[in-house]
């Protein structure tokens, strides 16, 4: 997902550095991975299930 | 009594650690990062209580309004 | 998860009141369509998930 290849364009991942702090990058509890995975979800239901395609396949 | 100002208050919320759940920008980002949990049942794609709710947050990972450097695009 | 059913016995639906906003209750692009073909997709019991009834159901 296009989310994933932004976090890869960033050079730095500061967050991984030795006594820096996850959360003041991630919020609710999330770390790299699993944030990523968020972001696949978020991607995958909207591609899926956008609603405008959900209801054309209704219809045919 | 004493009403108790947080300086910070005026320090507006960051879009990218709220929404999206990440701000590259970490501990030195303009913005205030204010540590949430999210809602269990919004995680899951729904939740009935809405903008009431007390299980947690809603984030809104909304493209467009996006702050900063991360560029995201959902189609 | 909140399947249809549960979506069905919800008395009030308040994101359908005008001024709410889908997203304050709907994640990842949903909408109460697109929401219960997720439901039904991911829980094969639900096979009996009825196209026609749900639109019967939403309109009422
Ligand atoms: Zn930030
Ligand atoms: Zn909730």
């Amino acid at each position: 997902p296009l989310t994933q290849l932004t976090l890869n364009e960033l050079k730095d991942k500061p967050w991984r550095l030795p006594g820096a702090d996850l959360s003041d990058y991630f919020n609710y509890g999330f770390d790299e991975i699993s944030w990523l995975a968020y972001c696949a979800k978020q991607d995958k239901l909207h591609a899926d299930f956008n609603p405008a395609k959900v209801i054309t396949e209704l219809l045919n | 009594v004493y009403l108790h100002v947080d300086p910070q208050s005026k320090i507006p919320e960051c879009y990218n650690y709220t929404n999206l759940g990440f701000c590259p920008d970490g501990p030195n980002c303009q913005r205030r990062h204010i540590r949430k949990a999210m809602c269990p049942m919004f995680l899951t794609g729904f939740c009935p209580n809405g903008p009431k709710c007390e299980l947690g947050a809603h984030p809104k990972f909304k493209l467009g309004l996006i702050q900063g450097q991360l560029k995201f695009k959902i189609y």
